[in-house]
């Protein structure tokens, strides 16, 4: 693998970037691999990474069914965080933060995870109990959380309109909380995955499993037959496909999630700012678009694509918010297909089928959780059977009723 | 953005109706003869299909009748919708 | 400053109208009829820009939407917009525009440098860099934002107005050119109601810019002709300046209009800027056009460089001519309207034509006028120097067209106009999920299969046809046969038919123009894609790396990425993908078209939906006593709520004091009418009670009230209220506030989808009752005083309701309590709320009646351990967790959310559960949402043992109270522990039962 | 004791306080009349029966449509339920009426005048002014002359009614949200 720093660059700005080595290279799927990872998100590819990189597995296939990185990875408005209020859920988000904070070095490649600050708004009395629950449970989880007085909000977004239809009443600021930039984690995790020996075999579907004695021997594909001794699925929006695929069904549903960009400006907000009482969650890229999320249909889709009265939701509150973005345009809206639970975690599971592995369920807010859900799901996968901090997350949950119910608790989204 | 028809309405902007998941499923006559596995998967378990999906609606800003619709989740297609109570159609899809 | 570049002569100017306006601050003059770009470009403006990456000066590039570069600032202060398209801006009196991503000005920029190391700056770099030291990227993130973005976000709020409307159409036609003003006639000659769209002021399309005749007469006289038919037709409505920006599904369709933005920041007619259409045809006629599609050349980037149809549409439409000497460089025909038209003009034209031996009747035309065709040739270099054009080299290309040949020769010039052929405009089609296909011959994407639920058709040159008498007639075809299709009589009829057709010859299939040193490994470059920067060089190079997937080019390289969403430059790149990929372009793919066509603003997606009508404010009957006495509302929902009352400049936590203490002392009084209600009769009402409710509802007598917990399937809960029993088969429901509306549905969705053979109607009654509710020792006095009803025990015993008159209104009056107190709740018809209200008020004033708010009201019901759902229960807390198994039938068979119970993890003994707290320091109250711990650590993590969900100073208890849900709660009572504060510290508490108030009588 | 009488009484909704507006489109509250909701099963004889006899009218059985007899309206707002306004003054009565006469049949008559308030807009724009609001489609070949929907305005469930004549159009509403549509009617007059 070439390495990338400011001197290869250099060196190859001479011959005009002529020999650069591919990020990443296509091969022809094997007859057999160790393990077969269904879905080339960032969760996938992130657990081939670390399966190659901490559990010496690296015979292993990421197979994607069209580009690495197309799915919710590619769509998604790269809020980062790990502010949670459940210790299962702290444990796993804030394992991922503290990867997040070297990946670039790790993976040699810049994902631009900038911890730029992220604002809860509260804006109402049950708000301020959400958030002062949530912001000690936080700290004692020893994971940094302060309180904000409205004052202090307007000191970091000084064009906000605290008076709002619910005024601002206090936020929780996670200092650590930011962005990254979604596309470069797919193609960092893919690359140095690659570089370990890991076959990323893109434009492949996964159509069927072979299974025996309740046992998983493989995947049949778009391009043949791949036998594996397990089998990993993180395909986000399709798990309920997959699991058909596989004789079972899960606690989930898959319903199209938008999000909007504006035009470029230059930079007028320095961090992230999320309110749930006021559905608005905006920041702004490195590129200088506002990136914003906005809200989901509550009917299943497969289409990728929303109604537009989520969008014109979305921006009513944006601009009741911002009123100074009013005359700020939308250059570009889509839709991704969130695999959502109903208590608004994620699965981390042993399946019915042995050795089938599944993660998925991380709903409208996976994108955070990365390299720490690779990196723990990749352990579980080489264990044989569910890593700690992944344990919490069984699909079986929903059978003993032990939810982790951030969506009850919390009703804060991404 | 969808065109539903309300079986009593008639067509009407989706914005006049809410989804709320899966049709066809009973609630257990007889809840303590299920096992926990049988009790959750009623309960939380869902088909969650790519393509066509058996699903209730109501009309809740018009007669606030619930209703159920056949719908392809790819194409967002509506096939039918029928009144509650009535099997489910046959669809070719 | 004179108009040098202004033709004598042409244009739908209106040339007595003379407007002053001002580019970074220099004024200029203009005709009314211009836009930004043409004012302009008639006082000889060509450089208005600096680009995003290497900040290369950038000129004007086409006349329409499908602007690359012309990007402005508009105007200053609260009017001010970003990314203006010069070309679409239409010109005012007085306008202000000025360049953007430029320091100190536009024609020296200080970020020009990014242009210097832009060999250290391919696609993707920033991949590459910035890694080391970790720490530093921050740092470097910082100057990255700076660099990067275009214009500039106004900061003053807006001071416009937006409108929204939604429409209804059996045809839709977007696009008014040839084709869809046919189709507007012939759609419209069947009675069926029509809307024509079209984003251009002036509806005739891309014939605004043509010579051409109809019917022999120039082509504006056929569209005047055309627009006052349709003008005679009741049902066809005609849209200009309106763009079509997004097309969804079952031909749902969204346009922008322009209402008033062209008359400038002071119109006097006031009225919306913006109106966003939302549409709903049965029909979708596109005729939305072509853009032309460049060549890309060495440089060909440059200000001064123009796309050949823009220069038409300068020449013809807006009488401009933007250059004396111009180049044009052609690959097909159709550029030589262009020639002909500037050489008719007065310019000196020269033709570069990259074919070979190239023919044909227009070429012939050029040829007898005198314009020189430079064969089988391309522009190698381009010489722009201190901000002007000054002349191009040209060479003759290879066999393949791969490689120039022999020595460059100038060619002086200050004008370059590029054509590549044309771009079917198929974004409206395929956002609407029609399927594209290609067409090898035309080298471009047209409309294929329709989606399912868009039905319509297509027509023109949106689908790749160029000649105008065809156009014409697929327009005609399209028209009727919609017509058709939505239920009306229609034929397409030979009307404008006497066209005369102009015959083009083949294209040469070749985009990529060679220079002199191989493409991307020199210092000129080839920029495939204007508004991002994005280089033939960044294609390969992404290519080379992996990158292959057109999508992934299109991240990678940030292709089409910007606000112009590659209009001219997507087909370009994709041919560039598919030359090294050596596969053919199907095979490479498209990028997905997703809204809007052209960005859409903020301002008119909100619409009226802005300010006090961004969500209602919903307010009780009561609410204008509350407003005339001070009270500080609570948002509950979408209710306004009166949290507190303070008098003389108290402070909120008095004033909540002052109202506990009242409320127990004497008398309080409440406004309960945002509580959820719900009228449900009939003979299986009990069995529905019985089913959504923990507790039995069988033996409730008529006139007694029970209160009952409601739990989902999971079996935790998630309301609870008073339930009345009216008469044997009617009850009063009532819920709380934020519940209401859940609760409804909870049942509706019961009896409607499980169990629609019970007899039993639900309606909600919310609105219809106002409720003032008395409690407090002296509350029975008070009401005496205004009833002839006994309220005493046994003629009115607790948890009862009795109907009779208060203050002369006719009243429901139930005996039940949140305040443990004796409390009697008055709902009254909402039309006598204040009446009744101002009654208590007056009535009470002997036992010092005193009005208390929703806070108050908190810490009244926890003095008596009475919970909040909501509050004291978070979605994941069972009745048993509340400790209220006394609310739990074991007997009357199945409930909702019962079988829940027996799992195991809702079995476990130590669950959280609700328990009192109270603090060592009676004088403390806890912050609500501490934790409570085992033993302060000097650091955490720390495990956590519950948290505080009500925390309250009770005066009537006379010392701080607090409940939590606290983990094996229920057998901690007694124990002592740790609860941990933000700051570090922590706080003793002793966990307790939660009712802290014995007394009290109820 | 004090006694305070139901006719000098305020009404309920806050729009009340608000005049009326005339111009070339005018808006007003209506005055509060009576108003039942009622339930009950069309295919039922004695129930169709019993309301026919006590409002002296034909019971509408399809969604949407409407009857009227003097200051009496009955709408017919699903399968299973219809909707009645009027006089306030013979509301109790008309329910009293309706109950015994339907004594034995499953249904249920609850009184929600003070529920809903009535909105008059009307002028040669109240049909655009309307388009702001609701997605249903008003043009006059489709939504003719004394038809009725229940459909949406903004955030607020309506139920729509055009009169037999001229440009008018009463929406009924529940009154918290009155204030609302009012505002909301006020603004598009203003975007005309
Ligand atoms: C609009 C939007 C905004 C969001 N905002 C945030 C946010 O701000 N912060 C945050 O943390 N999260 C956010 N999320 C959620 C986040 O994007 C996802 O949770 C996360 O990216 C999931 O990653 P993944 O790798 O599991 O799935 P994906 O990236 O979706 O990857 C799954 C892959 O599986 C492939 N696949 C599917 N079926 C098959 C098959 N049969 N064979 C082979 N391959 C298959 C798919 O093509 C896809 O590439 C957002 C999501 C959306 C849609
Ligand atoms: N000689 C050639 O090769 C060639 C090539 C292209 C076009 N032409 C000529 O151009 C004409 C094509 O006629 P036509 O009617 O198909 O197209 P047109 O270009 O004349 O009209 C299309 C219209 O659609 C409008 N439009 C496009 N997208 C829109 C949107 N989203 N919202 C609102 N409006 C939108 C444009 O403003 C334009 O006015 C013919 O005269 C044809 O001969 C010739
Ligand atoms: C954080 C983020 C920023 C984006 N910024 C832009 C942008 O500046 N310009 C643009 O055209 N699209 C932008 N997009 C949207 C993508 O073009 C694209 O719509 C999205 O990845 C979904 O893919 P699809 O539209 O191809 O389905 C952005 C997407 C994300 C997730
Ligand atoms: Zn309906």
């Amino acid at each position: 693998m070439n390495r990338y720093s400011i001197f290869s660059l250099l060196r190859n700005s001479v011959n005009y970037h002529q020999d650069w080595q591919r990020a990443w290279r296509s091969p022809d799927p094997k007859r057999e691999y160790d393990v077969v990872i269904v879905g080339g998100g960032g969760h996938g590819l992130a657990t081939a990474y670390y399966l190659a990189k901490e559990c010496g597995i690296s015979n292993v296939a990421v197979i994607e069914k069209g580009w690495i990185g197309g799915g919710n990875t590619g769509r998604n408005t790269t809020i980062v965080r790990s502010n949670y209020l459940y210790d299962e859920s702290a444990g796993i988000y804030e394992h991922a933060l503290k990867l997040w904070e070297n990946l670039s070095q790790d993976l040699n490649y810049n994902v631009m995870f900038s911890p730029r600050g992220l604002l809860h708004l509260a804006h109402n009395v049950h708000d301020m109990q959400e958030i002062g629950r949530r912001g000690n449970a936080i700290r004692l989880n020893g994971i940094d959380s302060q309180f904000l007085t409205p004052a202090q909000v307007k000191e970091m977004v000084p064009f906000i309109n605290l008076e709002c239809r619910y005024p601002v009443m206090g936020a929780l600021l996670q200092p650590r909380g930011g962005t990254a930039r979604h596309d470069a984690v797919a193609w960092g995790y893919a690359r140095a995955a690659d570089a370990m020996g890991v076959d990323i075999i893109q434009n492949c579907e996964v159509q069927g499993f072979k299974i025996e004695n309740n046992t998983v021997t493989g995947v049949e594909t778009s391009r043949g037959s791949i036998s594996a001794k397990k089998v990993g699925c993180v395909v986000a929006g399709h798990c309920s496909v997959l699991a058909d695929m596989a004789g079972f069904r899960l606690p989930i549903e898959s319903v199209p999630l938008q999000a909007l960009v504006s035009e470029p400006i230059k930079p007028i907000l320095d961090c992230v700012v999320m309110s749930g009482s006021v559905h608005a969650y905006i920041s702004q890229s490195d590129k200088g678009e506002l990136v914003i999320g906005a809200g989901s249909d509550l009917y299943n889709s497969y289409s990728q694509r929303g109604s537009f009265d989520v969008i014109e939701a979305t921006v009513g509150p944006v601009v009741e918010l911002y009123p100074i973005f009013s005359r700020m345009k939308m250059l570009r809206q889509w839709g991704g297909i969130v695999d959502v639970t109903v208590d608004r975690s994620p699965i981390l599971t042993k399946t019915p089928v042995n050795n089938m592995f599944f993660n998925c369920g991380w709903g409208t807010g996976g994108f955070k959780a990365t390299p720490g859900s690779g990196n723990v799901f990749a352990h579980s996968i080489a264990r044989g059977d569910m890593h700690p901090i992944a344990e919490p997350f069984s699909m079986y949950r929903f059978i003993s009723g032990a939810l982790i119910d951030e969506g009850a608790a919390a009703a804060v989204a991404h | 953005m969808l065109l539903i028809e309300c079986p009593w309405c008639g067509l009407r902007d989706q914005t006049e109706f809410h989804c709320h998941g899966e049709a066809h499923i009973t609630r257990p006559l007889d809840p303590d003869s299920l096992s926990d596995e049988e009790w959750g998967s009623y309960v939380f378990f869902r088909n969650n299909p790519k393509g066509l999906h058996y699903e209730r609606w109501e009309h809740s800003h018009g007669c606030r009748r619930w209703f159920n619709a056949a719908r392809d989740t790819v194409t967002d297609h509506v096939y039918a919708t029928y009144k509650p109570g009535v099997a489910k159609p046959e669809i070719e899809s | 400053m004179s108009q040098d570049y202004r033709r004598d002569k042409g244009g739908q100017l209106n040339r007595s109208k003379t407007l002053r306006f001002w580019y970074d601050n220099k004024g200029y003059e203009g005709y009314q009829g211009d836009t930004l770009a043409s004012a302009l470009l008639a006082n000889g403006v060509h450089l208005v820009g600096r680009s995003f990456k290497y900040h290369r000066p950038r000129g004007i590039y086409s006349a329409g939407s499908e602007e690359p570069n012309a990007l402005v600032q508009l105007e200053s202060g609260a009017h001010t917009e970003p990314n203006r398209r010069a070309t679409e801006v239409e010109l005012y009196e007085g306008l202000s525009a000025s360049s953007q991503n430029c320091w100190p000005s536009v024609g020296f920029d200080i970020g020009a440098i990014n242009s210097k190391i832009s060999r250290l700056l391919p696609a993707g770099f920033y991949y590459k860099t910035f890694m080391w030291p970790g720490a530093l990227w921050t740092t470097y993130e910082k100057f990255i934002r700076k660099a990067a973005g275009l214009g500039k976000s106004p900061t003053e709020i807006d001071p416009d107005s937006y409108d929204k409307i939604h429409a209804h159409c059996d045809v839709l036609i977007v696009g008014a050119g040839p084709a869809g003003l046919q189709a507007a006639l012939h759609a419209g000659r069947s009675g069926a109601r029509v809307m024509l769209i079209d984003e251009k002021p002036m509806f005739g399309g891309s014939l605004l810019a043509d010579s051409a005749l109809i019917d022999g007469a120039p082509a504006d006289q056929w569209v005047t002709k055309v627009i006052n038919e349709l003008k005679q037709m009741r049902e066809v409505t005609r849209l200009t300046r309106t763009t079509v920006t997004g097309y969804y599904d079952y031909n749902f369709v969204v346009a922008n209009e322009r209402v008033n933005e062209h008359l400038g920041p002071n119109r006097k007619a006031g009225g919306p800027k913006e109106r966003l259409w939302k549409i709903r045809a049965r029909q979708v006629v596109l005729a939305t056009g072509a853009i032309e599609r460049p060549l890309v050349f060495a440089d060909s980037d440059r200000p001064g460089i123009m796309l050949a149809h823009a220069l038409r549409t300068y020449v013809n439409h807006y009488g401009v001519l933007p250059g004396n000497r111009i180049v044009l460089i052609t690959n097909n025909d159709s550029a030589y309207h262009s020639a002909l038209d500037a050489h008719a003009a007065g310019a000196m034209v020269e033709v570069i034509d990259v074919r070979r031996n190239p023919s044909g009747s227009l070429l012939d035309t050029a040829r007898e006028q005198g314009i020189h065709i430079h064969e089988n040739s391309t522009i190698s270099a381009v010489d722009y120097r201190r901000g002007k054009l000054r002349g191009i080299e040209v060479m003759q290309l290879s066999d393949d067209g791969k490689a120039v040949r022999g020595v460059p020769s100038d060619l002086r010039c200050d004008l370059v106009a590029v054509s590549g052929g044309w771009t079917p405009t198929v974004h409206l089609f395929s956002q609407g999920k029609g399927k594209l296909k290609f067409l090898d011959d035309e080298h471009c994407y047209v409309p294929g299969e329709r989606a399912v639920n868009n039905k319509g058709f297509e027509a023109g040159s949106c689908k790749a046809t160029w000649s105008l008498p065809e156009c014409l007639k697929e327009g005609a075809i399209a028209g009727a046969s919609a017509a058709s299709a939505a239920g009306f009589e229609s034929t397409a009829t030979e009307d404008a038919s006497g066209t005369e057709e102009s015959v083009y010859g083949p294209a040469r299939a070749l985009w990529i123009l060679p220079t002199d040193h191989p493409v991307g490994r020199g210092p000129k470059k080839h920029f495939h894609e204007l508004h991002n920067d994005s280089t033939v060089a960044d294609i390969a190079l992404a290519a080379r790396e992996g990158f292959v997937s057109i999508e992934h080019l299109k991240r990678y390289t940030t292709t089409g990425m910007g606000t112009d969403q590659g209009k001219t430059s997507n087909l370009n790149a994709l041919t560039v993908m598919s030359e090294i990929r050596d596969v053919p372009i199907p095979e490479v793919g498209t990028t997905t078209f997703r809204p809007p066509f052209t960005p859409l603003s903020f301002g008119s997606i909100v619409g009226h939906d802005r300010r006090e009508l961004f969500v209602q404010k919903r307010k009780t009957a009561i609410h204008p006593w509350h407003d005339r006495n001070n009270a500080v509302y609570e948002d509950v929902g979408d209710w306004k709520r009166p949290y507190y009352f303070p008098q003389h400049g108290e402070s909120m936590h008095d004033a909540v004091q002052r109202e506990c203490l009242a409320a127990r002392a004497s008398a309080g009084i409440v406004d309960a009418s945002t509580l959820g209600k719900i009228d449900i009769q009939g003979p299986d009402a009990r069995r529905l009670l019985n089913m959504v409710y923990t507790n039995a509802w069988s033996k409730l007598a008529p006139g007694r009230c029970r209160y009952g917990l409601m739990l989902n399937e999971h079996g935790m809960v998630f309301d609870d209220g008073v339930t009345t029993c009216l008469a044997e088969n009617h009850f009063h429901m009532t819920t709380t506030t934020g519940g209401a509306a859940r609760v409804m549905g909870w049942l509706e969705e019961w009896l409607q989808t499980e169990w629609p053979q019970w007899q039993v109607y639900c309606t909600s009654v919310t609105e219809q009752w106002a409720v003032a509710s008395i409690t407090g020792p002296n509350a029975g006095k008070l009401l005496s005083t205004l009833c002839d009803q006994p309220l005493d025990d046994e003629s009115f015993p607790f948890m009862s309701m009795q109907s009779f008159n208060v203050a002369g209104i006719p009243a429901r009056v139930f005996r039940i309590s949140f305040t443990g107190d004796l409390t009697f709740e008055i709902n009254v018809p909402a039309r006598y709320g204040l009446a009744l209200w101002e009654a208590l008020m007056k009535a009470g004033r002997q036992y010092d009646i005193c009005p208390y708010g929703t806070e108050a009201m908190h810490i009244l019901r926890a003095e008596k351990g009475f919970i909040i759902v909501g509050q004291d229960t978070d979605g994941t807390v069972t009745p048993l967790d509340l400790g209220m198994d006394w609310i739990v039938s074991k007997t009357k068979g199945d409930f909702l959310g019962r079988r829940s119970f027996t799992r195991s993890d809702t079995t476990r003994s130590d669950r959280k559960q609700l328990v009192g707290l109270l603090t060592e320091d009676p004088s403390f109250v806890l912050p609500e949402g501490v934790h409570v711990v085992e033993k302060l650590k000097d650091k955490p993590p720390m495990t956590m043992l519950g948290h505080v969900t009500s925390s309250y100073m009770s005066p009537n208890v006379g010392r701080s109270i607090a409940m939590a849900l606290l983990k094996d709660g229920f057998n901690r009572k007694g124990s002592t522990l740790e609860v941990s504060l933000m700051d570090g510290s922590s706080h003793k508490v002793t966990v307790t039962d939660p009712v802290f108030l014995k007394s009290g009588s109820e | 004791m004090t006694n305070t009488t139901a006719k000098d009484l305020p009404r309920t909704s806050s729009c009340y306080a608000r005049s009326a507006i005339e111009g070339t489109n005018s808006l007003r509250e209506m005055d509060l009349n009576g108003k039942l909701n009622i339930r009950g099963d069309a295919s039922e004889q004695k129930f169709v029966d019993g309301m026919s006899q006590v409002l002296e009218m034909d019971l509408p059985i399809s969604a949407n449509s409407v009857n009227e007899r003097g200051s009496q309206r009955l709408y017919c707002l699903g399968p299973d339920e219809w909707f009645l306004h009027c006089n306030l003054k013979s509301t109790d009565s008309l329910a009293q009426n309706l109950r015994e006469k339907l004594a034995g049949v499953h249904c249920a008559v609850t009184e929600v005048s003070d529920y809903y308030t009535v909105l008059r807009l009307s002028g040669p724009d109240a049909e655009g002014l309307l388009r702001r609001g609701t997605p249903l489609d008003l043009h006059h070949g489709v939504f003719k002359h004394d038809h009725t929907a229940q459909t949406r305005f903004g955030h607020a469930s309506i139920l729509l009614h055009k009169l037999a004549e001229g440009e008018a159009w009463d929406i009924q509403v529940r009154w918290t949200y009155a204030e609302y549509l009012w505002d909301y009617l006020v603004s598009a007059m203003r975007s005309l």
